[in-house]
């Protein structure tokens, strides 16, 4: 086992185990600086995977401006009323749900589960430079060239958000 | 053993673990969380298997999730900030007037 | 090989780190002295007394900074690959492409200047 | 290299730039004047775009199917179609939503730019051939749909609806993003167009169809979500009825046209369904049926009692749905007709409990319509004939479209399917008469609504046309079925 196997078992087993403390903590800013330190594993998961322009891409967006926002929510919120004693819905809701999360787990994995190496070659030739070589500029070709509109339609998505988010502040404007 | 399955598997823990969360908590920021770790749940699936596939236009494809994903995070917590400046309490439990 | 030598660095980085953040603490709980009373028990906020609840809200405004911010976080994102293959690759359909997207956040910005989202008041 | 796009790639998207720039119109109109006056003008700007939007969609219908963007838009008749009913469902809440008057308060050009922005995004979503572009249009109509629903200052409870369907509806888009990443696995792709070449090619190894297929299935998850099916049905009454009259009736006609839109290129692209998706479609149409069809019938709220229809004429859809894949059932015909009478359908009752429920400060309860029958003939004909045409019986357009989706059932091979939605049919008409009895047979509740009900205006004019169509069409159905033939 080399190094990188040693960092990939360590930020996998990282990022399950903060997912899960998301889940069971009581006090919510506690569970979200618990997903900042998943969102992490998760950044340094993508490097390992050769995607180093996405692990920078993780921490700038989802670790940077995402979760300050949800922090902002948490302080504007008055966090001593809410995660004390009604945390979690009733013990059968969380049967029911745990239920349902291992089915939709173990249907996931068996639908994905036959796939494995043997039938899913590579679409890549072999000898072909992985995903990891020259990143950035492979990236940037299947945004701007093949995506590009997606990527007006982004665009739009961004901005019908900020109307939105000015519908949902400035109401009290007028009350 | 970190072949590809493995990281599938993975994403397919975190999205089942994400959608216990969304289903048993209640306070909304928590749920709201949950979900976004199933959002990330497919990114990672997407790494993964661009990384399988020698494509790099997984990649890209995760550019647009996590744009997505941040016009999302906008406007929900505005929603959940909204309705916690009039009501001083974001429990969906206590949300009960529409029941029924 | 190449990887275990590409991390090293990163990882001598962090032991580093770790080894003078661990040590500073230690060095001052065994050299410091121990004496405690009440007054050093309560918390201290650059000599003002601290007043009113350790939670206090923040205001609206913040929040619609903070959106600002994010959606300009995003389209640097975009910039950054776009201009790796802008010159060798993408050229003048490229700049519209690209102008066009922004076009899109600029006439959201001035939206949201426009309704007051950036007023202090 | 990027690809040479040009003006004929636009063309292709021309009713959808058309929502969007009328969008920036109504905007950049309101930051110029802000005043009352400007209240009409940005009316005004919203009606000529979605004019506009709807005669490119007339123009694309006409100059038959085309590709654009490299293949990643795919246009054809029942797109067209379905992109000319939404941007005429569209104007129809133009109409409700005047009536309404200043509830949008300051915000009316905020009001007027989120539906087109989402009518614009529904729209693209119904020719889009590209997973990703689905999803980014998927979730612009859901955020705008998100605010608009929370839209009424006057009742706080609609904030609550907005959450509530905030949350479940995040909840629904995981899932697709999942569902992609499962499909990119699959293909190296997320195009449509691909999946359909390797699948009707034989190409695909077993297993990469097995995972292709999970990947589709979780997409159409997250559809199903939009338009409202078991067991994503619980935030339908609760929003609906929190929300606006306008709103409620965009969210239900407009979701459903851009949601089965969506489906019917998702699900058309896998010739054949694998084997257990029909099966699973079969339980969730008979589902929703059942919730739907059950859940109308308890209520006494007029709004609750449309939602409630809503999710149960959903469960018909799905039912037509379940012929996809078999030739000559004519399934997605019978989709695109039941989705666009549904619409006309749900106008004319949203628009005659917005004409009741003038002044009312609670929510209108059927008793309110007790007596009214003979006291407000044209009111409360209008009414029973979208009552009718909404229980399928004859002579309306409901009971042709109705017929549509069964035969596409029965063709289909879901023979059991296709007996419980004629069993739920009958249900349902017992919702329906309900409110029949109420206007007609019952007398007059001392505590009712008083003084409303009165039909004028644009939206008089507009319920009354389009309750006779909905009769005409159900008695000469020759232009619904010619549907059949696109």
């Amino acid at each position: 086992m080399g190094l990188r196997e040693v960092l990939l078992a360590v930020f996998a087993f990282g990022a399950l185990a903060f997912a899960l403390a998301v889940v069971s903590t009581r006090n919510t800013v506690y569970a979200a600086l618990e997903f900042v330190a998943h969102l992490l594993c998760l950044a340094a998961l993508y490097c390992l995977l050769d995607a180093p322009l996405l692990g920078v891409l993780q921490v700038m967006v989802y670790a940077g401006a995402i979760m300050v926002l949800f922090l902002f929510a948490v302080m504007m919120l008055d966090i001593q009323e809410t995660g004390r004693e009604s945390a979690f819905q009733g013990p059968g809701q969380v049967a029911g749900a745990l239920l349902l999360a291992a089915l939709l787990f173990a249907l996931l994995v068996f639908g994905a589960d036959r796939f494995p190496a043997a039938a899913l070659a590579p679409a890549a030739a072999p000898g072909a430079p992985g995903v990891g070589a020259d990143n950035v500029v492979r990236v940037a070709r299947a945004l701007f060239e093949r995506g590009a509109l997606v990527f007006e339609a982004v665009g739009v998505l961004l901005l019908t958000a900020v109307v939105a988010v000015m519908v949902m502040a400035k109401r009290r404007l007028e009350n | 053993m970190f072949g590809v399955g493995f990281f599938l598997a993975l994403a397919f823990a975190l999205f089942a673990v994400g959608a216990f969360g969304v289903l048993t908590r209640r306070d909304p920021l928590v749920m709201f969380m949950c979900i976004e770790m199933m959002f990330n749940s497919g990114n990672l699936a997407l790494v993964a298997l661009s990384r399988y596939l020698g494509l790099a236009s997984g990649h890209a494809l995760v550019f647009f999730v996590v744009a997505v994903a941040a016009a999302e995070v906008a406007v929900g917590l505005g929603i959940i900030i909204a309705i916690f400046r009039t009501e001083k309490d974001v429990n969906v439990d206590h949300l009960s007037e529409l029941k029924g | 090989m190449a990887f275990t030598v590409t991390v090293m660095g990163l990882l001598i980085f962090a032991a580093a780190v770790a080894a003078n953040f661990a040590g500073m603490i230690l060095t001052s709980t065994i050299l410091g002295p121990k004496r405690r009373n009440s007054v050093k028990d309560q918390p201290f906020e650059c000599g003002s007394l601290p007043v009113g609840p350790t939670h206090t809200r923040f205001h609206i405004r913040f929040y619609l900074t903070a959106i600002l911010f994010l959606i300009f976080d995003i389209e640097v994102v975009f910039l950054y690959p776009f201009i790796t293959i802008l010159r060798p690759e993408l050229g003048v359909t490229g700049l519209w492409i690209m102008g066009a997207f922004l076009a899109v956040l600029v006439f959201g910005l001035a939206y949201e200047w426009r309704r007051g989202g950036m007023e202090w008041d | 290299m990027i690809p040479a796009y040009g003006l004929r790639d636009l063309a292709v998207l021309g009713p959808e730039i058309a929502c969007i720039l009328g969008a920036a119109l109504v905007l950049g109109l309101d930051m110029a004047f802000r005043s009352q006056s400007s209240k009409r003008l940005v009316e005004a700007a919203a009606a000529l775009a979605l004019g506009v939007s709807a005669a490119l969609a007339l123009g694309r219908l006409a100059a038959g199917p085309g590709s654009a963007f490299g293949g990643q838009v795919l246009d054809g008749a029942v797109p067209d179609v379905f992109r000319l009913g939404l941007a005429a469902t569209g104007l129809l809440t133009l109409v409700l939503a005047r009536r309404e008057g200043g509830s949008q308060g300051l915000l009316h050009a905020e009001f007027y730019a989120l539906l087109l922005f989402a009518l614009g995004a529904m729209e693209l979503i119904t020719v889009s051939q590209d997973l990703m572009l689905s999803f980014v249009a998927l979730e612009t109509f859901s955020l705008a749909m998100y605010v608009l629903a929370g839209f009424n200052k006057a009742w706080h409870g609609n904030r609550e609806a907005a959450l509530k369907y905030f949350l479940l509806g995040a909840f629904a888009a995981a899932f697709f993003v999942l569902g992609m990443a499962l499909v990119f696995g699959a293909l190296g792709s997320v195009r449509l167009d691909a999946a359909s070449a390797l699948l009707s090619g034989g190409k695909l190894a077993a297993p990469r169809e097995m995972l292709l297929d999970l990947g589709l299935s979780l997409c159409a998850t997250a559809l199903l979500f939009k338009v409202g099916a078991a067991p994503f049905h619980l935030w339908t009454p609760d929003v609906y009825a929190g929300s606006t009259t306008p709103v409620a009736y965009f969210l239900s006609a407009g979701a459903k046209l851009a949601g089965f839109g969506a489906l019917l290129k998702l699900l058309g692209a896998v010739p054949g369904c694998p084997a257990p998706f029909p099966q699973i479609l079969a339980v969730l149409a008979v589902a929703t049926l059942l919730a739907g069809n059950l859940g109308a019938l308890r209520q006494t709220n007029l709004k609750r009692l449309l939602a409630y229809s809503s999710v149960a004429h959903t469960g018909y859809v799905l039912v037509g749905l379940l012929g996809l894949g078999t030739a000559g059932s004519g399934a997605a015909a019978s989709v695109l007709a039941y989705t666009l009478v549904y619409a006309v359908m749900a106008f004319v009752a949203f628009g005659l409990v917005a004409a009741a429920e003038g002044g009312l400060k609670r929510p209108l309860l059927l008793e309110d319509l007790q007596g009214m029958g003979f006291e407000r003939p044209y009111f409360s004909l209008a009414l029973a004939v979208a009552m009718v045409s909404m229980a399928g019986l004859p002579p309306t357009a409901g009971f042709i479209v109705k017929l549509g989706v069964f035969k596409a059932a029965l063709d289909g091979g879901h023979t059991l399917a296709a007996v419980v939605a004629i069993l739920n049919s009958v249900v349902s008409a017992a919702v329906y008469l309900r409110v029949l009895v109420a206007l007609y047979m019952l007398p007059k509740s001392p505590d009712g609504a008083q003084g409303g009900a009165r039909l004028s205006g644009t939206l008089g004019f507009a319920v009354v046309a389009l309750a006779l169509a909905l009769l005409a069409l159900g008695l000469l159905p020759g232009s619904l079925l010619a549907l059949g033939s696109l």
